[in-house]
């Protein structure tokens, strides 16, 4: 039996709950031309990412992992247009956005805020953490009506994230805070606004396991209280299983399988989802770092400029079948838990069925 | 060479003449009817095309030497006249003069009334024999050494040009004793031709440089790079002669122009010539000249009819002659209280009862009448008038001026043979026009007088000299009484040379020529150089 | 309970802004700024009360012509007899007014232009960039030559406006560029990304870290205008009533004071330009600190390469 | 254990100095030994940035080292302290000694140079024989190793992504294959499978080349996996020292255990996190006596107002510094403390 | 590539422009070329000849100032420029023959170097901040600020008086003609030095300045301190990693520099009586020689543009964030 699943379904939460929503989107970026191609009059891109379809749901966090450089931060960025997409749509509430700047951006920045990957370039090196932090706070009008307001709402902010007391914080500038502290200013900031969605680019990972835990809980209780929708770009599989509902695993620009994060990180089914949680290390495994799964991590990863045909995993998969290389696999059904999707030959029942 | 460091400033160029002129770079074209070609800048045309006669600016009642005409003739209305044309003149490349070059060149006068700079009404224009004819459809008593003024151009070439109004002339052709050697932006030079019709130069070469300014060409003459200009030199004996007192020299002779405080006398106050009159009485021309003018540059006008001296001497009325201005405030203010104008205080007001105020103007960059507007002003503040001086935009003054917005310019006057010019230029009510309409050429201080204007025709068509004295003798009573421009100092046609090289340049013992190096008198004072001993 | 407590949060952060402008104004405290700052302070100064304590009337003629500096003409008199020093005095404010007016409206126009054009992309972005290249090539002179003769009389502001808004594009062009390559960076993304306008990015994200290139193109623009000023008076064009330092020089120029030794005309003025640019050019130095966060604490000590105190008492 | 490459003696680095100065690292001590991997794991904001930037002497302004000494004993030659040499020799002993890679990759690789130029750079600073295209096949070959496809070497650094950035940055600090390398939190962007082949690889060279690594991280189970032994820092010191498996297994100081309990992990049951209450201290008010007592569950009395010092409680491998591990504590501490007391 | 299209048809629309108000510009100024013809020689022309001056220049026809306009266009078009009034009838493009290699080679190549050494030094004096270097900077602006023509007239007095090494004025011996002969090159560069050093005091400081604050910021960025981890030598991090980074604004703004050299440095050319395009202009305008202006402005503009083009495209290789991606 096989179920091709529509994207970007996965099944049983209704669909009045998806807040933000990505449909087949692209995002190709120009690759300088040499002469030479300028005399082909050929150009070239990057594919950072293709047509990559999926939901975010009120109340509910969807982790992305997957390979470093395979477009989850690119995927974060276009839905929050800070990127055009190439080709694709993006829904807010089941309306298409197309917001170039102006205030309809900022409409939608209210409804979508982002943290950005690199705390070390995404804060002004001129201005303060308050400043930054009133900021956020002033333009989603939460800064409150007097000055005490705003000075308590700042150090609830603080707090929140665990940098206190809030006072040691507000006067310095970016430089003068840990890589940890950054992060957690940024995603103080991203909370300022109090979104509906929050995409979260690896907000987390240069975080204590202490303080990620107390800033994993608070998003969790945000996201319980408020309804919130998250986008949690992470590459530590151990906390998306933890901390999110859902998962996505992304390889080279396309997402390879999706489902409940205790499925997903439990029983993978795409022979990269293996590769990637058997990689994770595992301090109770206690086998020492020569052995690990290594055998199974040969390969490059894939040129995103001329990505390989058909499953762009194929040349590292050890299943690989001839069909693989030729063309790319539709997201099939796994038929353990409902809504686990893997796109993959190996779970098209029918055709080897059939081949047989 | 150019430099004190440079060798020809030190070394006798044997042979050459250094000529420099304050004019920047220079295109080439050596064209001797626009004024704007090099040729006319620097003066070099004169040396190339050589006049029909050659007058004197500062001898103007002396007739003039015979040039490439040998013989002329007026007839008694002016009218008409008979010019007999020199034999045995060669134009540079071979080709011998003929009265055809010079009927030519008047034809092409008549033709090409941009070529016209005179405005001369040429009527029939004949060539027989030697003899060429004009005819004149009026008087031309007061253009006639304009008309003898005229360089002769070679018919052969000439004819051929495709529109000699914008033709460059780069390979100039005349019947002078140079010919162009090299021409760069920045210098000509000159060279002596064989052939020319009578004893020739003793100079061989003459080097033309173009000065960008002022202070490049003074520091030329003083460092002895330039040996002959017409330059204003501030304070030039500090500047200039004490380098070398001995053979640097300056002559600047006055010409029958002036340059005068034009007021206009269409507006309340300045309307009543009273009042122009006492102006005129407190007005230090000796502190003018010395302070603003270098005490050289333009010469003082002494006589109270506004004609320069010496070279006006014989045109002056017997009633004024002797009669010069003199500073008198007490006098001046004696004049106003007894015709209506009160005091108060300091302050001078006019009948009418109002303080008389003036703003003078002229161009911010016109330094020496700047200077001389601020003694005016101080002067005039002797009399009670508040002065102010503005330093205009140039050409929103030269609108000004024009349309006769303005309350006092300094301002000069056309030159001429006569006294006729500058009057007329004065006076002239033909061409008055109201306040507000340009397009005047003259009289820009909207001076509206029939007697006046009666008797510059007068003197312009009459047919004999007592008709003509008459006229001017009126003319000059005008003046005197009218005061419509305050005339101050004359207009000048001089120069500064150095006598290191050459020796025999026109000044007040021998002033057989003005010295300015780009009138046509350069050519005779060239004739006249001798290598210094 | 929770009254106190407010109570605390508000008192506390009352004197951080107050500390932080202290540190804020730190940069003062650097000699060269300090100098700098003086210096402007006195020609400020003087552009005021120059007219009182000037001793003479700068048009006044007396008989002591081009004399040499006195006790009675400390800087000597001019071919009218006009005191020099009078006449400098007298002509601060106008060079004053100018400098500064022109240098502000300049720098203001740049950065607004140059920075809008250079986040903005498309045709918004283009046409601004278009505009500041036609005021680049309209030539400065022949406007002011034009403007000052279609208007009877030009006052010095208006001599200030017309520079200053004819020599906005270069700053414009070069705080473009500079733009271009901030407008990509993570920072302001984020700041797009937290729903700031477009005109605070500008202005808020962007601009400060742009402080480097606007100094130096303020400092530049304002002597670029004093001397646009000086050289029209120079060659005539614009003259004014006014006294300023150009009028001096025209003057002693066109006297040839320097052919005639009377060094105590020309110099002067010149020395009195080049003063105003020179503490200009120390205030900034203490501008960078002003801004950039990172170089307050510096001091004099250099990246890559810390500093050991070992047992430093502390 | 092998010879020591790096010796760490009581390093205290301000940022600031005078009055206002903050005290980030403070009387630190490590060894690093040739060839072992040494982890530095704690608390964000406890230091290690600072630690491992201070040693190196690469503090930006106002970083201050105010005290201590870091040895450095090259393969032949004399030990030297980094302390106290001069630019030049600093600069020598830079990257083809020690090299370092940063926390923040982004801002690490110059904007404006493609990143083979940057990778070409060391090898031309310190290499002086090899040519260009030595160079850029060195660099490819370095690419390689790090995983990321050659037809990259020509990017610019805002092109790639925050995980490549790491890479080539990790690439680069192998590059002329150093005595020491200092990772700091070198694979927060990378995926397990990217990190384990390139620890992998870091480890088949550190066998070969026998290089010692400080690898600074969060990510405890890696550095279990990958360390020999593990040092946990909290408000500026040590707090404790360790064999990575028995940190692991047996973590003595309550911060540690704190640690070990916060972090999820991938298989098994999910076991409920507790996290360690309370909130960091403030580095310009720092508690009195241990700093972290006031977060303690096991808080007792000497802990308020006696700094414990790193020792060893029982056995010889591993050092702690709390007062639960001193025998006899609060009531023979007076001896043991009297050397931090000096430090006010 | 579309982008390139893009650029250079707004470029082609501000060259239309700015030909547009060159155009009008110069005609809004009271008064015409004659009137300042006859002022100028404040007598020396005849106020008779007025009227042969108007025939002359073609100006006695009335005809609207936009008809003259699209002639104007249509001469552009055939590359015409017209003749110029004050030398009439020389040919505008002769003139800008005569004059435009003079203020290109002088200007150029001072600007050049001026930008080399100024750029150098702010490399320094911003690297070495707060060092003895930071000295440096107010006595460049502090002889920047002195106005050129002072500058000049003083190093004329000291070094060009009696007995002074260099000439004071022209581009070359009166005595020589332009050619290649080494009379003329040295005569040439002989009259250059002035002028050359007086514009390389005056504007070396605006480069230092800009260059150093450029420096003072980037100095303080990350991948300065990696470079200096990197182990990499002084220099080679003060110049390839600081100062290219630093570099940018400098650029565009020699870019420009270039762009306006055709425009001539008008103070020098008068005080050095230099034979070169700034006085032709300043001429040009007293004169209101209208196709003079005009041609001198289209060189300008021109030049000026495809200077800026060019520092697009520099900016473009110079930092690749610059480039506008997808
Ligand atoms: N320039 C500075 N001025 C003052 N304090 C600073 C400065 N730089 C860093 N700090 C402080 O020093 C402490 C140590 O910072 P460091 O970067 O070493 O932490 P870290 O252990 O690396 O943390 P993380 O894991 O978050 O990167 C932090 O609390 C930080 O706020
Ligand atoms: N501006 C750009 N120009 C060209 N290529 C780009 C650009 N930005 C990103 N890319 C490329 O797009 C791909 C995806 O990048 P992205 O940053 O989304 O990866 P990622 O999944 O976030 O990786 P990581 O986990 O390492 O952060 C990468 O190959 C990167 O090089
Ligand atoms: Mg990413
Ligand atoms: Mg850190
Ligand atoms: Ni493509």
């Amino acid at each position: 039996m096989t179920a091709e699943l529509d994207a970007p379904a996965s099944g049983t939460t209704d669909d009045s709950d998806v807040v933000l929503e990505a449909e087949g989107v692209s995002k190709h970026f120009p690759v300088r031309r040499t002469g030479r191609d300028v005399v082909k009059r050929t150009t070239h891109h990057v594919h950072a990412v293709d047509d990559v379809s999926f939901a975010l749901r009120r109340g509910h966090v969807t982790a992305m992992v997957g390979e470093s450089g395979s477009g989850k931060s690119t995927v974060a960025r276009v839905m929050a247009q800070l990127h055009r997409q190439t080709a694709g749509t993006i829904r807010l509430h089941g309306e298409p956005v197309d917001v170039r700047g102006g205030r309809r951006f900022r409409a939608y920045c209210r409804a979508v805020q982002m943290v950005f990957q690199d705390p070390f370039a995404s804060l002004n090196p001129i201005h303060t953490v308050r400043y930054h932090l009133t900021r956020a706070l002033r333009i989603h009008g939460n800064a409150g009506r007097t000055r005490a307001e705003r000075e308590a709402a700042l150090e609830d902010l603080l707090a929140s994230v665990q940098l206190t007391p809030a006072r040691n914080y507000l006067d310095k500038f970016p430089h003068e805070l840990s890589g940890g502290q950054r992060q957690r200013v940024a995603i103080a900031r991203a909370l300022a606004a109090d979104p509906e969605v929050l995409l979260a680019d690896e907000p987390v990972s240069m975080l204590d396991v202490s303080i990620r835990l107390g800033v994993l809980n608070l998003l969790r209780d945000l996201k319980d209280r408020l309804r919130l929708a998250i986008l949690y770009i992470t590459h530590d599989i151990a906390s998306a299983r933890y901390f999110a509902d859902d998962i996505q695993v992304m390889y080279a620009g396309q997402v390879v399988e999706g489902g409940d994060s205790e499925t997903v990180t439990q029983s993978p089914a795409h022979p990269y989802t293996r590769l990637l949680v058997e990689s994770a290390p595992d301090p109770d495994r206690l086998t020492g770092r020569t052995d690990a799964p290594e055998d199974s991590a040969q390969g490059e990863p894939p040129s995103l400029i001329s990505p390989p045909s058909g499953c762009r995993f194929h040349p590292r998969c050890p299943f690989a079948m001839d069909r693989c290389s030729v063309a790319s696999p539709p997201r099939l059904e796994v038929g353990d838990q409902p809504g686990h999707w893997a796109a993959c030959w190996l779970f098209d029942t029918p055709s080897v069925e059939a081949a047989s | 060479a150019c430099g004190g460091g440079s060798s020809a400033a030190k070394t006798p160029s044997n042979g050459v003449l250094t000529i420099g002129m304050p004019n920047g770079p220079q295109t080439n074209n050596s064209n001797p009817f626009l004024e704007s070609s090099a040729g006319a800048s620097l003066g070099y045309r004169r040396v190339i095309f050589e006049p029909l006669v050659m007058t004197n600016v500062v001898k103007p009642t002396d007739p003039g030497k015979p040039w490439l005409a040998t013989k002329w003739e007026w007839s008694d209305n002016f009218k008409k006249v008979a010019i007999t044309i020199r034999d045995g003149v060669t134009f540079s490349d071979g080709q011998k003069m003929t009265a055809d070059d010079v009927a030519y060149t008047f034809q092409l006068l008549k033709d090409k009334s941009a070529l016209n700079i005179n405005s001369i009404p040429f009527g029939d224009i004949a060539a027989s024999g030697n003899q060429v004819t004009l005819i004149f459809p009026k008087s031309q008593y007061v253009n006639q050494n304009k008309i003898l003024n005229t360089p002769v151009v070679p018919k052969h070439i000439w004819s051929k040009m495709k529109d000699p109004t914008t033709d460059p002339v780069k390979n100039p052709v005349g019947t002078g004793p140079y010919t162009l050697k090299t021409f760069t932006p920045q210098t000509v030079t000159l060279v002596r031709r064989d052939g020319y019709w009578q004893a020739p130069p003793k100079v061989t070469e003459l080097r033309y440089t173009s000065y960008t300014d002022n202070n490049a060409q003074t520091t030329a003459l003083a460092n002895g790079s330039a040996e002959w200009s017409f330059v204003f030199i501030p304070n030039y004996k500090a500047v200039y002669t004490n380098k070398d007192p001995q053979h640097f020299k300056l002559w600047f002779p006055s010409v029958l122009a002036v340059h005068g405080l034009w007021l206009n006398t269409e507006r309340k106050p300045f309307d009543n010539p009273v009042l122009r009159r006492a102006m005129n009485m407190a007005i230090n021309r000796e502190d003018v000249v010395q302070q603003g003018e270098a005490g050289y540059f333009y010469p003082k006008v002494d006589s109270i009819t506004g004609i320069p001296t010496p070279a006006g001497e014989p045109y002056i009325a017997d009633a004024f002659k002797g009669k010069n201005a003199t500073v008198d405030v007490a006098g001046a203010k004696a004049l106003l209280t007894g015709n209506g104008f009160t005091y108060n205080g300091d302050k001078l007001v006019d009948p009418s009862g109002k303080p008389v105020t003036i703003t003078l103007s002229d161009p911010a960059g016109w330094s020496d009448y700047q200077t001389d507007l601020e003694i005016i002003k101080d002067n005039l503040s002797q009399i009670g008038i508040e002065a102010k001086v503005d330093k205009a935009n140039e050409d929103a003054w030269t609108t000004n001026v024009e349309t006769g917005n303005f309350q006092g310019v300094l301002h000069w006057t056309n030159n001429g043979y006569t006294p006729y010019d500058m009057y007329q230029n004065m006076m002239d009510g033909t061409l008055y026009k109201p306040v507000g309409t340009g397009g005047v050429s003259g009289n820009y201080g909207r001076f509206k007088n029939q007697q006046a204007t009666d008797a510059i025709a007068r003197y312009a068509d009459a047919t004999d000299d007592a008709g003509r004295k008459a006229a001017l003798d009126q003319v000059q009573q005008i003046m005197v009484d009218q005061m419509p421009v305050i005339p101050l100092m004359a207009a000048n046609a001089g120069g500064e040379y150095s006598t290191r090289h050459w020796v025999g340049w026109p000044d007040e013992q021998n002033p057989y020529a003005p010295a300015q190096p780009t009138l046509i008198n350069a050519l005779d004072i060239l004739l006249h150089l001798q290598p210094a001993a | 309970m929770a009254v106190p407590a407010a109570d605390v949060a508000a008192a506390v952060p009352v004197e951080e802004p107050a500390g932080k402008r202290r540190q804020a104004f730190r940069f003062l405290a650097t000699g060269k700024a300090i100098t700098g700052l003086v210096i402007i302070g006195v020609l400020v100064v003087l552009s005021v009360i120059g007219e009182w304590i000037a001793p003479y009337d700068p048009s006044a003629r007396s008989s002591d012509l081009l004399e040499g500096p006195s006790g009675r003409h400390w800087l000597g008199t001019t071919h009218l007899g006009q005191d020099i020093l009078s006449q400098l005095l007298v002509g601060t404010r106008s060079v004053m007014v100018v400098g500064l007016v022109s240098g502000l409206v300049a720098t203001i126009l740049a950065v607004v232009i140059g920075v809008t054009s250079g986040y903005l992309s498309g045709l918004g972005g283009e046409g601004l960039s278009a505009v500041s290249n036609v005021f680049l090539v309209i030539p400065a002179l022949p406007l002011i030559v034009i403007i000052a003769s279609i208007v009877p009389e030009v006052s010095t502001l208006g001599i200030a406006l017309i520079i200053g808004c004819t020599s906005w594009a270069w700053g414009a062009r070069v705080l473009r560029a500079q733009t271009l390559s901030l407008r990509r960076r993570d920072y302001v993304e984020a700041a797009r990304a937290t729903g700031e306008s477009t005109w605070r990015i500008i202005g808020v994200e962007i601009l400060p870290n742009l402080t480097a290139v606007i100094a130096s193109s303020f400092v530049g623009t304002v002597i670029f205008a004093v001397l646009s000023e000086i050289t029209l008076a120079f060659i005539g064009v614009s003259g004014g009533a006014e006294w300023n330092w150009g009028t001096i020089l025209f003057w002693a120029q066109s006297q040839q004071a320097l052919d005639q030794g009377a060094w105590w005309w020309f110099v002067p003025a010149g020395l009195a330009i080049a003063i105003l640019g020179t503490s200009l050019s120390l205030v900034n130095f203490g501008i960078d600190e002003f801004v950039n966060p990172r170089l307050r604490t510096g001091g004099r000590m250099r990246a890559g390469f810390t500093p050991v105190v070992r047992g430093g008492d502390r | 254990m092998s010879e020591p490459v790096l010796e760490i003696k009581n390093l205290s680095v301000d940022y600031g100095m005078g009055p206002d100065a903050v005290q980030a690292v403070r009387d630190v001590s490590l060894t690093l030994h040739r060839g072992e991997v040494l982890g530095l794991a704690g608390e964000s904001g406890s230091g290690k940035s600072t630690l491992a930037y201070g040693m190196t002497r690469l503090l930006p302004p106002p970083g201050v080292v105010s005290g201590g000494e870091v040895v450095y004993h090259p393969q032949d030659g004399a030990p030297v302290d980094i302390l106290g040499l001069n630019r030049p020799q600093l600069r020598k002993l830079r990257w083809s000694e020690i090299s370092i890679v940063f926390q923040g990759a982004m801002n690490s690789l110059n904007p404006v140079h493609k990143v083979v130029t940057q990778l070409c750079d060391v090898i031309k600073a310190h290499d002086k024989r090899s040519t260009p295209a030595s160079r850029r096949a060195r660099a490819a070959e370095l690419m390689k190793l790090v995983g990321i496809n050659t037809d990259r070497l020509d990017s610019y650094p805002h092109q790639l992504s925050g995980g490549m950035r790491q890479r080539v940055m990790i690439a680069m600090a192998l590059a002329l294959e150093p005595s020491v390398v200092i990772m700091d939190e070198p694979t927060t962007a990378l995926d397990v499978v990217m990190q384990r082949q390139i620890l992998t690889q870091l480890a088949e060279l550190r066998e070969r080349l026998g290089f010692a690594v400080l690898f600074i991280t969060h990510d405890l189970s890696l550095l279990v996996e990958l360390s020999d032994r593990i040092a946990i820092m909290y408000g500026g010191r040590i707090v404790e020292e360790a064999n990575a498996r028995q940190l692991y297994r047996e973590p003595l100081h309550p911060y540690s255990l704190g640690l070990l309990k916060s972090f999820p992990a991938l298989r098994g049951e999910r076991r409920e996190l507790t996290g360690i209450p309370g909130s960091p201290p403030d580095l310009r008010a720092m508690p009195s006596g241990c700093a972290f007592h006031p977060r303690c569950p096991r808080a007792f009395e000497p802990c308020a107002d006696r700094d414990p010092v790193l020792a060893a409680p029982e056995d010889k491998t591993r050092s702690v510094a709390c007062w639960l591990h001193v025998p006899g504590a609060g009531r023979t501490a007076e001896n043991s403390t009297s050397s931090t007391t000096a430090r006010s | 590539m579309s982008y390139l299209l893009r650029r250079i048809g707004f470029y082609l629309f501000t060259a239309w422009a700015a030909i547009t108000i060159n155009f009008f510009i110069p005609r809004a100024i009271p008064g015409d070329p004659v009137q300042s013809m006859v002022n100028r020689a404040q007598g020396q022309i005849d106020s008779n000849a007025i009227h042969s001056l108007y025939v002359l220049f073609g100006m006695d026809t009335d005809q609207s100032i936009f008809s003259q306009y699209f002639e104007y266009l249509g001469q552009l078009l055939r590359g015409d420029l017209g003749l110029s009034f004050t030398f009439f009838p020389t040919p505008v493009s002769e003139v800008l023959g005569d004059s435009l290699p003079w203020t290109i080679a002088l200007v150029g190549l001072t600007t050049i170097v001026s930008f080399v050494l100024g750029t150098g030094l702010g490399v320094l004096v911003g690297w070495r901040r707060g060092g003895w270097a930071d000295l440096v900077l107010p006595v460049t602006t502090f002889l920047s600020s002195i106005p050129y023509f002072w500058l000049g007239l003083i190093a004329i007095t000291l070094f060009a008086g009696d007995g002074g090494a260099f000439p004071s004025s022209g581009g070359y011996d009166p005595g020589v003609t332009p050619s290649f002969t080494w009379d003329f090159i040295s005569s040439a560069v002989l009259h250059s030095v002035l002028p050359a050093v007086t514009i390389l005091i005056t504007s070396m400081s605006g480069w230092i300045m800009s260059m150093r604050n450029m420096m003072v910021t980037v100095s303080q960025e990350d991948y300065i301190t990696v470079a200096h981890a990197k182990g990499l030598s002084e220099r080679r991090v003060m110049v390839s990693y600081a100062a290219r980074n630093a570099l940018l604004p400098n650029v565009s703004g020699f870019a420009m520099s270039l762009g306006l050299i055709v425009g001539g440095t008008l103070l020098m050319e008068i005080v050095f009586s230099y034979p070169g395009v700034g006085y032709e202009l300043f001429q040009a305008l007293g004169a209101k020689d209208y196709p003079l202006m005009q041609g001198i402005f289209l060189v300008i503009t021109l030049s000026v543009l495809v200077a800026n083009l060019l520092a697009d495209v520099a900016y473009l290789a110079l930092d690749p964030r610059t480039r506008r991606e997808g």
